[in-house]
């Protein structure tokens, strides 16, 4: 087996390495491995021009991808679109939490940069330092399990328990939800719906028969036909949070007095008062 | 020479562009002009001593790049001429940003080059460019549907043009050439493994671009979500340029069989989504799936005349779509939205002219005698002789009748006040008009290139066509097509894998023949 | 070991290619498997040329020596600007939607963009 | 979009299907052998035509020159399109700070300045004996626009923005293009045809030699060079700092 051989067989592992990464970042970073490692296989297949073009292609293209994707000099803040709390209109994002979090950044100095991901993803975006804070209605999780930071809620909410009244067992919840593990460990089986528009669409056309959700979300499903289902109120009283990136100390406790003083001064009321009712 | 003076002319006005921008549409107009006259020259020394080759740069053949005036060149350089006319006739009052107008100018540079390629890289090249552009001109007005359409079509034709690429690869490394003409005589009748391969890959390359159900997926949106111009550019030219190559690689490559089967895919399928679409722009981007399967099966047959009026049927759908796409604009604009009941409603409002366009353009895509497509109909079912194949025809024909039986009413001149003459005559006018001649007048200007249609037996069979779809639709269909078929398959992941999964059935069909 | 060669590295690099295009859903990862397809068709042209005798074709003037093939590597020059070309635009038309949709997952953005257009249609009508 | 169900079925099908094309592509290029001496006619006769040592160069600038001028285009239309589509996004972007990020370490400001003249040399030595030596135009022209990405982590973006800032580029952009497209323009001028150098050949090997390849390589590198900057400078502006 030749050099050239072992680079050939590297350039196949090195891709598919990179293109599983969740993080465009990390996928990003791959590639210019693969593209520098190629240039290696160009200059060992006696094409010299080639491997020059390649190097300095792949540098060029390497740092538009970085530029591209890299925020700097703002908070992150990725979550699932929620009704009322955290949604688009037009070109722009709206929403409770929206307004609690532009007003932080604001008094961080910062500029708010929000991305919506599937709920599910939330946690490892946050783990892995991609993001500052996860927010999009989130009802915290066993607290002592989980290792990111859980702000003080803002919203008491409750969780609702949606059933079709027919035999199919087929249920569903927002993933990685606290409720869709609770169905889970009920009913044993779930499809998953990564988005809330996935849900609201799923009901609409009648797929779906079970599923919990919570309060905000309730809501918004409400003004769809919920004619054919069972509807149970969790006794339960938990309240929305925000979920802050572990390794953010900082803006965790500043989000905390920030929320804190927004409800001293009785701003938060008016807030809430403003979408919610 | 000339062939070579084209796409350097438009690439010049280009940069002249880039320096004065304002005056952009002076210069984009002036090049076309500028290109008219050196067709017309090509033309008169086309008649005179037949086909042009031209190496770039005085080397032999076989290490340069040659380009090539036949026939092909002929029709469609006098359509990019018509098309370029009318464009920049039409866009002259609605003032665009000089940046439109680089990106014009270099798209007709690009598509002389295509007209005349007869290097396989060269294609690749040309064709790539090509790509940029139209990605560039439908995500222009950067509405974000535009955008999601003009990237949808960008990783489709990259992935088409791969593949293309891949073919090149196998094919130079077997032949030692990249020029078409000396590839075709090393393979004469050659028929081994990498033959097989590498034309398989070159046709789904293609097909991607061409237009052809199953393949290129991005058609539907790219045409129906993009602005007039751009769509009637695309319509017209861009995937015309694929169609031209298919017709080159037809004549080196054993992908006869191949190419039938997929024209009489693409022409049911896109008949019937046609038939399904409730959309003026819809219904024509979908037809064009269909128009393109004429082409294919003429290839397929490899006779002369099929080969003819294959090309012919190309040309002639060129002009029409592009008219359609103009002139629907218009009438989009002037009512509001573009769906079948809301145009018939309000067709009061459209301009007599634009209602009259429509009104030809619809009627010469169902195969109305006299008017462009009938006449490569005839020459085609001219060559056919399997029954099954006409059986194909006929229907490909009468799904593209009852497709637009619906639209035919918008073109009726409902009020008398309003007579056609008495539109001002707008320069948007001048450029129906321009397009309306050629398409008028087409039976007598191919008939002055030396080829002959019978018109007089060849009536009945359109006819007949034409006369049971609109009964067809009025007495059954009308009240139990509603609804659409599924269109899932214009979703980019379904495109890719209906895309690939196209690429096996091609070789399979090349292979076991 | 003669099966390891560029030209079946190629063709599993662009089937990866393929798979990153109809399996990720994430815009950016998906114009990276766009690179990495059109990249490895490049590989497999240079493999194909590759001689273990051969040296790069630039002429040194000595007797006897077996050159590779030059005319792919001339060709495979333009096919890597092409690329580059092709993902730095599609980087951008990505970018715009980020910014409208705040989001890089294609699927959501195909919806969001199909809900749009029947709200435009719905207020039209 | 429903279901999850639905959508493994699709990755299914994806999988199946692109198995199935590796399975055919990989069968059939098992049988693809090489034909001896292709292109043998450009290392025969490369030098004695066009001049230059390198023939890879001498294909691309001189042989094929029409699809490097689509090359060109090609690169061109990158850059107005990202620079169109990109000043567009947001119209207002805050003003660049003056104060750059990375640059407060003193550790990455004379990393910096030391490495990029250093690049710059490189690229240059790269461009100019592109008909001598593997290189040419395109990589030291991407090479050099890379390299001021360094001195813009330096010295922030603002800084060397300011000295290349959005007229320069235009000028220059202009010049490079408008020069490409002219000198190809030029030929028949002196009694060749288009696109066929006129240019003397001169000594193969020799720095001024090989007709107008040099030539070319130094138009399309600085084209290169002020393309690949002006994209750069734009994904910074976009993304507000270096």
């Amino acid at each position: 087996m030749t050099t050239l051989q072992g680079l050939l067989l590297l350039l196949p592992v090195i891709a598919i390495f990179a293109l599983t990464r969740r993080r465009p970042l990390g996928a990003i970073l791959g590639m210019g491995v693969f593209s520098i490692l190629l240039a290696g296989v160009y200059l060992l297949s006696h094409a010299p021009d080639v491997a020059l073009v390649e190097v300095a292609v792949g540098t060029a293209f390497l740092t538009f991808y970085i530029l591209a994707v890299r925020k700097k000099g703002k908070l992150m803040v990725v979550g699932d679109e929620t009704p009322y709390l955290l949604y688009r209109q037009g070109e722009d994002i709206v929403g409770l939490e929206h307004e609690i979090l532009r007003g932080f950044a604001g008094e961080l100095g910062l500029d708010l940069e929000i991305l919506f991901i599937p709920r599910q993803q939330v946690p490892k975006w946050l783990v892995s330092e991609d993001a500052d804070i996860g927010a999009g209605g989130i009802v915290p999780t066993t607290r002592e399990k989980s290792n990111l930071l859980i702000s003080d809620g803002y919203l008491k909410t409750r969780l609702f328990h949606i059933s079709r009244r027919s035999t199919n067992k087929r249920v569903a919840g927002i993933t990685g939800s606290r409720a869709l593990k609770e169905i889970e460990k009920k009913n044993g089986i779930a499809d998953h719906h990564e988005y809330f528009s996935d849900l609201c669409a799923g009901i609409d056309e009648g797929k779906i028969t079970k599923c919990s959700v919570d309060l905000v979300r309730f809501i918004a499903l409400k003004r769809q036909v919920l004619t054919n289902y069972n509807i149970e109120r969790d006794p339960e009283d938990l309240s929305y949070v925000f979920a802050v990136s572990p390794g953010e100390k900082e803006i965790y406790e500043g989000l905390n007095t920030y929320i804190a003083r927004l409800r001293s001064s009785g701003e938060l009321e008016s807030i809430i008062e403003r979408y919610l009712k | 020479m000339n062939q070579l003076l084209l796409p350097v002319l438009f690439f010049t006005t280009g940069s002249l562009v880039l320096l004065w921008p304002r005056y952009a549409r002076l210069i984009t107009l002036v090049a076309v002009l500028l290109s008219g006259a050196l067709v017309a020259v090509l033309t008169t020394h086309f008649f005179v001593y037949g086909p042009i080759s031209y190496t770039i740069g005085g080397w032999p053949d076989e290490i340069g790049i040659e380009l090539y005036f036949d026939t092909i060149g002929l029709y469609f350089s006098a359509l990019t001429v018509v098309l370029g006319l009318a464009v920049s006739l039409y866009l002259w009052s609605r003032h665009m940003q000089s940046h439109f107008y680089l990106l014009l100018n270099f798209f007709f540079g690009s598509i002389y080059t295509l007209i005349f390629a007869y290097d396989l890289f060269n294609i690749f090249v040309a064709m790539e460019f090509l790509t940029l552009l139209a990605f560039l001109l439908i995500g222009y007005p950067r509405r974000p549907y535009q955008i999601w359409t003009s990237l949808k079509y960008l990783i489709l034709s990259a992935i088409g043009m791969g593949l293309y690429l891949l073919g090149v690869a196998v094919l130079y490394y077997h032949t030692g050439a990249l020029n078409l003409g000396i590839i075709a005589e090393l393979i004469a009748g050659e028929y081994e493994m990498w033959v097989i391969v590498s034309s398989a890959l070159m046709v789904t390359g293609m097909a991607v671009r061409a237009g052809i159900f199953l393949f290129s997926m991005w058609l539907p949106d790219a045409y129906s979500f993009s602005s007039p111009v751009v769509a009637a550019l695309l319509a017209g030219l861009s995937t015309k340029m694929a169609g031209i190559i298919l017709i080159r690689l037809a004549a080196a490559f054993p992908i006869d069989f191949s190419l039938l089967i997929l024209g009489c895919i693409t022409g049911v399928l896109g008949g019937l989504y046609a038939i399904f679409s409730h959309d003026l722009r819809r219904i024509i981007s979908f037809s064009a799936f269909a128009q393109i399967g004429y082409l294919l099966i003429g290839l397929g047959g490899s006779r002369e005349a099929g080969i003819t009026g294959g090309m012919l049927h190309l040309v002639a759908h060129g002009l029409i779509t592009s008219l359609l796409f103009l002139a629907g604009g218009t009438a989009i604009a002037a009512v509001g939205g573009g769906s079948v009941s809301l145009l018939n409603a309000k067709r009061a409002v459209i301009s007599p002219l634009a209602r009259l366009s429509l009104l030809i353009g619809l009627l010469a895509l169902s195969g109305f005698p006299w008017l462009p497509p009938f006449v490569g109909r005839v020459l085609l079912s001219g060559s056919i002789e399997a029954g099954w194949l006409q059986a194909v025809v006929s229907l490909i024909s009468l799904t593209g009748v009852i497709a637009i039986v619906r639209l035919l009413p918008v073109g009726y001149i409902s009020d008398r006040n309003s007579s056609l003459f008495s539109c001002d005559l707008s320069l948007e006018s001048l450029s129906f008009v321009l397009l309306l001649l050629p398409i008028i007048f087409f039976v007598p200007l191919v008939r002055m290139t030396g080829i002959e249609i019978d018109l007089g037996i060849n009536l009945i069979k359109p006819s007949m066509i034409l006369i049971s779809g609109i009964l067809l639709w009025h007495l059954v269909l009308k009240e139990r097509i509603t609804g659409t078929l599924p269109k899932g398959i214009l979703q980019l992941e379904w495109a890719i894998i209906t895309l690939v999964a196209g690429f096996s059935i091609i070789y399979l069909m090349i292979a076991l023949l | 070991m003669e099966w390891i060669n560029g030209v079946t590295i190629g063709v599993v690099l662009f089937v990866i290619g393929l798979l990153t295009l109809m399996l990720r859903r994430d815009l950016i990862v998906k114009l990276l498997g766009l690179g990495l397809l059109n990249t490895s068709v490049i590989l497999v042209l240079i493999s194909l040329g590759y001689y273990t005798r051969g040296v790069a074709p630039i002429i040194t003037g000595k007797p006897e020596q077996i050159y590779i093939d030059p005319l792919p590597q001339a060709l495979v020059l333009s096919a890597i600007v092409i690329n580059l070309a092709i993902l730095a635009l599609s980087l951008v038309f990505v970018m715009i939607l980020m910014e409208r949709y705040h989001t890089t997952d294609s699927v959501k953005i195909a919806q969001q963009i199909e809900y749009e257009r029947s709200q435009e249609q719905a207020h039209i009508r | 979009m429903i279901a999850g169900k639905r959508l493994t079925a699709q990755k299914t099908i994806a999988v199946i299907v692109a198995l199935v094309f590796l399975l055919v592509v990989l069968f059939s290029f098992s049988f693809i052998g090489k034909r001896p001496g292709a292109g043998e006619e450009f290392i025969r006769q490369g030098v004695e035509d066009t001049g230059a040592v390198n023939i890879v160069a001498a294909i691309y600038l001189n042989y094929r020159l029409f699809d490097t001028i689509f090359e060109i285009l090609v690169f061109a239309l990158a850059v107005i399109g990202v620079r169109f589509h990109l000043h567009a996004v947001k119209g207002k972007r805050p003003a660049l700070k003056e104060t750059p990020f990375l640059s407060e370490s003193n550790v990455v400001r004379v990393a910096g300045d030391l490495l990029a003249p250093v690049v710059a040399l490189i690229s240059l030595f790269l461009i100019v004996t592109g008909h001598l030596t593997p290189g040419g135009g395109f990589s030291g022209g991407a090479l050099l626009g890379t390299g001021i990405l360094l001195l813009a982590v330096a010295r922030g973006g603002e800084q060397v923005g300011r000295s290349l800032n959005d007229n320069v580029v235009d000028r220059l952009e202009q010049i490079f293009f408008v020069g490409i497209i002219a000198l190809s323009l030029l030929p028949p001028l002196f009694g060749r045809p288009l696109l066929a150098n006129f240019l003397p050949l001169g000594e193969p090997g020799h720095l001024l030699s090989s007709g107008w390849i040099p030539l070319y390589n130094l138009l399309i590198g600085g084209k290169v060079f002020i393309g690949i900057w002006a994209m750069i400078y734009c994904f910074i502006r976009h993304r507000g700092d270096v």
